[in-house]
């Protein structure tokens, strides 16, 4: 949570501020030849379709994310809430079948139903965050908590899974391509242009920024900060059911495990895209790139056994931080930066 | 214009009273705006002005009493929604975001758009255009954290402008400018005026308050002292009403240190960011004044020499010993502290107590037995309480409730806690009023007698004149020029800063 | 409120937090009703935890706030456990331990269990006799604790010498999802695969998945999982070829220990031991006995 | 992230004060009631023992986070850190018994390899977050990371065990009472103690407010940011590693499931505590209330069989929530506060 990158960022804006928007995309090229190098099969069509395809769960639900660490929150309950969201949505379905049939009737209410959650839960979140006056970080690592545990309740324990029958109709959400790319990417690419616009080509956008950079300036320029704050996680929990409508078709099934960590992995994306933790400001792109960046490394490592199996984490662990070092563009300048405090 | 002052006030107080909490803050006082007159608050630091000015644009909430808009009676909304009804409050306290730039903090809350999304180009114009016609060099895209005090100030007086206000709150906006600066601002108050806008003043320098007001309204201690017609009154008749006393002199006589006191700080060739070799001596028991316009870069060679930010190069001597301080704490050891002119930022923790804003910076000293010694503190918060003449009703108060003058006082006191032998002062009177400042002018004359070495950095010019005994004056980074004895005037001073005149021109200067 | 004269049974257990685990959980609590009916003097308390130190934590509370008679436990893992369970025993308390052992022996008067390393060497036999000397396999491993390196270990032991290929080996953490990563991956890197040990029924899913998206199911491609799941099984009896076979790991091990531990305070005869149960494999002969549709696995 | 706690302290702040400094205590003397009702048996010697001692761990290790988090800063590596140090300490201790025999000489070097080895992992913390100028969540996630691979990678994915030879002596640190209080308990009392000592009473804690306060006037006011910023982490890893040696002799072992998500409970605990997680405020009493609430809530859960075991969780947040409600004491104040501001 150091704030060293605004203040840098405050005193050599130019050049520091050029590299804030290079840095994850320099960081994810070298990733990139990092990955061809170790085995050049990482460049195959299949595996960059894999990648995108697997990003875009992280990546929309990172999206949302930017929006609440923008206006000075955090949400530790995604990854729970998509279980949960995925569980009930599985047995909504099923139940379903008996109606409604196996044909599109059933996705769509399955559907309608995770984003009518989605929303609700984000505006739990939310409501009790703003008029609870309880700090975000216990709301979320409570919500987070409930939402698991009723999952597992729900699937007593084991897994939810998907009427065979509903299977066929709801595949190719996952599994299709459009025009070249597989539907779960072409759900992240709206999901991020849309996610884009609103924080940076509307007032919504702004009231994000400005509440996360100083609470007070925002409640005197009349804008309705809780409203706008419950709104940040109404849009995540929308993003969060926007990523398990894609999830659901992969593998058909939910359980307690499904999501476990997602919420690091979302804050971390949006953090390694340059967005600040303490709130203020916010980039949909960064965020974008982070997921993607997350999302290389677990993939480089399944593609060498150079390394022990154990070692997995020392390895995401320091590509990460140096990743993050690389982008925040350090190297080479301290005495530049020192210079300029 | 004056004719205009008989019609019906488009905004008045009827007898307001305040407390936080338990503390009583105003006492039945009633105000009167009326349109196209300027009507000038006025009154010692912690008497209330701000927050009248709060409760008459619906921040805060009065606890007795009544509004009346255009003669209704009215419960102001929250939060600057009053911003609707035409009232229009430039905070004493900045009110931007710092991590948005100019554009977003100017059209904060009532973005313009077109088909939902943001119309930026239209807003940036907008910007721009509020920008020029005041005469301002900035960018609709500079960043608030990039800008200096000065430079945010203008921006949120050109933002409050250019809301179309029917009745303009202006609290202290001039007390981070310069005299340019106020003067590019009076001829925007004169437009509005002509456009019948209602205008409240606030301010402590009171030539200015005389130049510009229709009407002054005196506050003491939270109570209502007069509200006059400016003719009436003279500065000093201001002073006497505000501070309910006879003001002697406001400088005290200069005592000339020894001129061959010990040259307690020597400057050879000093390079920093944004200033170029700069040398320059210090006497023990000296004030030596520092001027320039803004951003000549005074700030930057103080903080350059305390440690607070990187010396490209140079020489510098404390007593005759060369030093290069790495650290804020390796200057303070030595001697040398430096009162920064930014308080809200890197002045003092708003949100923590007043006593441990004061001994911050000085803590060691307050540790026996590496744990701090709370009586020592509090006997410390006592005494500058005393000798700085703090007013709070409350000491528990919180740094960022004060009221801005005492949180300068505060400032100053939490610097000298210190014991410096060498302090360097920027800005110091900012905010206070004539007798407090007073007061300050008195007690560093007096520190200088004692040995003290003291550097002022100041935009006032009076200060310059009546209190240094050299002045040197900056432009872009450089020492133009060091000003001793009578030279020591506003033509003088104004030339260097302006540029029209360099100490090449002169021998004499080059102390 | 508490009944002195009952019989106090504790039960721990990690909480399920896959589906073999579920289903341990759903045949225990099974047999907790069916025991508790049986003899209304029994009060069986089930409680579980989500890692090992919560277990130690849970099993003092067994002891001082519920005073247990005896001790049916599923150790989260062996080392940590041991101490406290010999704390239980010190209590007093009948002692049975499930499927994990203790580090110290002796402390245990029933041990129950499945057995892993024969899990793993059951299955590269089954390997064996499908595949050729040549052939290449992956291997998607559980979560990296004991259990997995026990099955790994003894799968590689008996692979040894066959001129089977190994090509990699990945942790998938007996979960859906990274087994469908980490064998999309696997199809990326390597162009032929003949078969996959997923080592578990849950990973074996996500590998199923990810072969069908890939296209490469069909060419005699099979798939070992482990474990028993229900619709592994039922898929197995409607014969199945991607995945043929599977391991079985009983899931009714806890139940089973809960019955052998109240036959020691119900029967005549002396109750102790060790009962390992076999690795059986599942195939579409016996598959019908192993199938329990109502359990969540 | 809210940071409406001290916003509304500063403007009704004497009573609000006072119910900051009692929330917690009220909160958990509202849960020994629960327990007490759900079972009486909750207030026994032993139990009340018990629940003294587990709270050791995670009491330790919060009181290190509210200096990391006062001072403005986030760990998110302590349970990681845990599980690595047990790790080596017990690979140390094997070893150790060869020449120094199963005495205290071991378990002393055991002991001493814990502190330095919390120390390092501390500073390492500290020296990236403050001369890398990486964001302390990103730093701390990739150590985290890091740290739970290497532990699994010494153990070779499964437990590292302590010789049995030694355990006799050193199960006494976590077994024995001393004066009717276990050693661990001890050792939360000296810590908290310290701890307090340190944030309360010497100019060290005060500049960790300051700097969580606000950086700049925290450099301004000769305070060493840096090197006060890095003693933050050095201290979180020197609590760390005391928790360590006493968590040790209670399981004898390690593996890549030690500490998981003490992370998480240690800052949920410092933030029921009342330290705000934006930095400039913390409370070690406060701290020390929250792990025996975090502990209390797990204890009672163990204590009942009203409710399914997977709603255990559900339980868990929804007390987490209500308790942090409660001792915000914003019930029926809303009105007051809004009026204050
Ligand atoms: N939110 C608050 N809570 C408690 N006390 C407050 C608050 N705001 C202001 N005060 C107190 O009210 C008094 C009047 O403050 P105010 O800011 O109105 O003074 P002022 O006349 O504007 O002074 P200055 O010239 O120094 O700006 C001060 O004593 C101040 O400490
Ligand atoms: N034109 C400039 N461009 C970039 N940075 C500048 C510029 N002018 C000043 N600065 C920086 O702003 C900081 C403060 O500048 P500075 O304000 O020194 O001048 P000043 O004479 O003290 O102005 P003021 O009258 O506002 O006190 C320094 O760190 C300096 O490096
Ligand atoms: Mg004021
Ligand atoms: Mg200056």
């Amino acid at each position: 949570m150091s704030d060293s990158a605004p203040s840098g960022e405050s005193k050599t804006r130019m050049p520091h501020f050029d590299i804030k928007i290079m840095g994850p995309a320099i960081a994810l090229v070298l990733l990139c030849i990092l990955g061809y190098v170790l085995n050049p099969a990482f460049v195959s069509e299949g595996n960059i379709t894999n990648l995108l395809t697997r990003s875009s769960f992280i990546g929309i639900i990172a999206v949302g994310a930017t929006f609440v660490i923008t206006a000075g929150g955090i949400d530790l309950s995604v990854g729970s809430m998509a279980a949960v969201i995925a569980g009930i949505m599985i047995i909504v379905m099923n139940s379903a079948v008996g109606t409604f049939g196996t044909g599109v009737t059933t996705v769509l209410i399955g559907a309608g139903c995770s984003v009518i959650l989605g929303l609700g839960a984000g505006w739990i979140n939310g409501f009790l965050t703003t008029k609870g006056k309880i700090e975000a970080f216990i709301v979320t690592l409570g919500t987070m908590g409930i939402y698991r545990s009723l999952v597992t309740y729900f699937a007593d324990g084991g897994t939810l899974s998907l009427d065979f029958a509903i299977r066929g109709t709801y595949r190719p959400i996952y599994y299709d391509s459009f025009a070249g790319l597989p539907v779960p990417v072409w759900m992240f690419i709206l999901v991020s242009a849309v996610g884009w616009i609103l924080l940076n080509r509307t007032a919504f956008g702004r009231y994000c920024m400005a509440i996360g950079s100083n609470e007070a300036v925002a409640k005197y320029s009349a804008i309705n900060v809780d409203r706008i704050k419950t709104m940040t996680y109404v849009i995540q929990g929308l993003c969060v059911s926007l990523a398990t409508i894609i999830y659901v078709p992969r593998l058909g099934s939910a359980s307690s495990s499904t999501g476990v960590l997602w919420e690091l992995e979302a804050i971390a994306a949006v953090i390694i895209g340059g967005t600040v933790l303490k709130g203020g400001y916010g980039r949909v792109g960064g965020t974008i790139l982070g997921a993607l960046i997350l999302t290389t490394i677990g993939n480089i490592l399944n593609f060498t056994d150079l390394i022990s199996n154990y070692l997995n984490g020392t390895m995401q662990g320091l590509i990460i931080i140096i990743a993050v070092w690389l982008q925040r563009g350090e190297w080479g300048r301290s005495k530049r930066i020192k210079k300029a405090e | 214009m004056q004719g205009q002052s008989d019609s019906v006030p488009i905004l008045a107080a009827d007898r307001i009273s305040k407390s936080f909490g338990s503390v009583p803050v105003l006492f039945s006082v009633s105000f009167d705006i009326r349109g196209g007159e300027v009507h000038a608050l006025i009154g010692e630091n912690g008497a209330g002005k701000s927050t009248l000015m709060k409760i008459l644009s619906g921040i805060h909430e009065p606890t007795s009493g009544s509004i009346r808009l255009d003669g209704r009676n009215v419960d102001l909304p929250p939060n600057g929604q009053a911003e609707a009804l035409g009232i229009v409050l430039i905070h004493q306290e900045l009110n931007l975001a710092e991590q948005l730039t100019v554009e977003e903090n100017f059209f904060l809350g009532r973005e313009l758009t077109r088909n939902g999304l943001l119309d930026r180009a239209k807003m940036s114009t907008s910007v721009r255009e509020h920008l020029q016609a005041i005469g301002l060099d900035i960018s609709p895209d500079d960043r608030i954290s990039d800008l200096s005090i000065a430079e945010k100030q203008m921006v949120e007086i050109v933002k409050a402008i250019s809301r179309n206000a029917r009745v303009l709150i202006m609290d202290e906006p001039t007390a981070v400018l310069t005299e340019a600066e106020t003067a590019l601002l009076f001829k925007q108050i004169e437009r509005l005026k002509q456009q019948g806008v209602a205008i409240v003043f606030v301010s402590h320098k009171l030539a200015e308050v005389k130049a510009i007001a229709d009407q002054i309204t005196i506050l003491r201690d939270g109570q209502l002292i007069a509200t006059k017609p400016a003719q009436e009154l003279t500065p000093d008749a201001m002073a006497q009403m505000m501070v309910g006393r006879e003001l002697s002199d406001l400088f005290p006589p200069l005592i000339e240190p020894d001129i061959d006191a010990e040259r307690v700080l020597q400057v050879q060739g000093l390079f920093a960011k944004g200033v170029h070799n700069i040398s320059f001596e210090l006497r023990q028991g000296e004030i030596l004044g520092f001027a320039g316009l803004v951003g000549a870069g005074r700030t930057a060679v103080f903080e350059a020499i305390c440690g607070i930010s990187q010396m490209d190069g140079g020489d510098v001597r404390l007593k005759g010993q060369p030093v290069h301080f790495s650290s804020v704490a390796a200057a303070r050891d030595a001697g040398m502290v430096y009162l920064t002119k930014d308080r809200k930022e890197k002045g003092l923790l708003l949100k923590q107590q007043m006593g441990i804003n004061l001994t911050l910076l000085s803590l060691p000293k307050f540790v026996r037995h590496h744990l701090l010694n709370a009586r020592q503190e509090r006997d410390a918060l006592e005494r500058a309480i005393r000798r700085f003449d703090i007013r709070v009703r409350d000491h528990g108060v919180l740094a960022g409730d004060m009221s801005g003058g005492n949180q300068q006082k505060l400032l100053l006191a939490k610097v000298m806690e210190a014991d410096p032998a060498i302090v360097i002062i920027d800005e110091p009177t900012r905010g206070i009023d004539v007798g407090t400042k007073q007061q300050i002018y008195h007690f560093i004359a007096a520190l200088a007698t004692e040995g003290v070495s003291i550097v002022l950095i100041s935009s006032e010019m009076p200060e310059m004149i009546g209190m240094c005994h050299r002045v040197a004056v900056m432009r872009e980074g450089r020492i133009t020029g060091i000003l001793t004895g009578d030279d020591i005037n506003e033509n003088e001073i104004v030339r260097y800063a302006a540029g029209l005149k360099k100490a090449g021109d002169d021998e004499r200067l080059s102390a | 409120a508490y009944a002195q004269e009952k019989i106090k049974i504790g039960v721990s257990y990690p909480t399920p937090t896959h589906a073999w685990a579920a289903g341990m959980n759903w045949h225990a609590e099974a047999a907790a009703e069916r025991l508790e009916a049986l003899y209304p003097d029994i009060d069986i308390i089930l409680v579980n935890s989500p890692d090992p130190s919560a277990q130690a934590s849970a099993l003092e509370d067994l002891v001082s706030v519920n005073q247990i008679d005896a001790l049916v436990i599923l150790p989260f893992e062996s080392e940590p456990l041991t101490d406290p369970v010999l704390n239980v025993k010190k209590s007093g308390a009948f002692i049975t331990v499930v499927d994990r052992g203790l580090s110290q022996p002796g402390i245990e008067d029933i041990y129950v269990a499945g057995n892993n390393p024969e899990l793993g060497r059951v299955s590269a036999e089954y390997m064996k006799t499908r595949l050729k000397s040549g052939d290449n396999i992956v291997i998607l491993r559980g979560i990296p604790t004991v259990i997995d390196t026990e099955r790994f270990d003894a799968f590689m032991a008996e692979i040894e010498g066959s001129g089977i290929n190994v090509l990699d080996h990945k942790h998938a953490n007996w979960n859906r999802d990274d087994g469908f990563e980490v064998m999309q991956d696997f199809l990326s890197r390597f162009p032929d695969i003949d078969a996959v040990w997923a080592q578990d029924d849950d990973i074996a899913i996500g590998v199923v998945a990810a072969l069908k998206q890939a296209g490469r199911d069909g060419d005699g491609m099979f798939v070992v999982g482990g474990a028993g799941m229900k619709e592994t099984i039922k898929g197995i009896m409607d014969g199945e070829t991607l995945i043929p076979i599977d391991v079985l790991y009983p899931p009714a091990m806890l139940a089973t220990a809960m019955d052998v531990t109240v036959a020691k305070f119900k029967s005549n005869g002396p109750v102790a031991g060790r009962y390992i149960l076999g690795a059986t494999v599942i195939t579409k002969e016996n598959a019908e006995s192993f199938y329990f549709p109502d359990s969540p696995f």
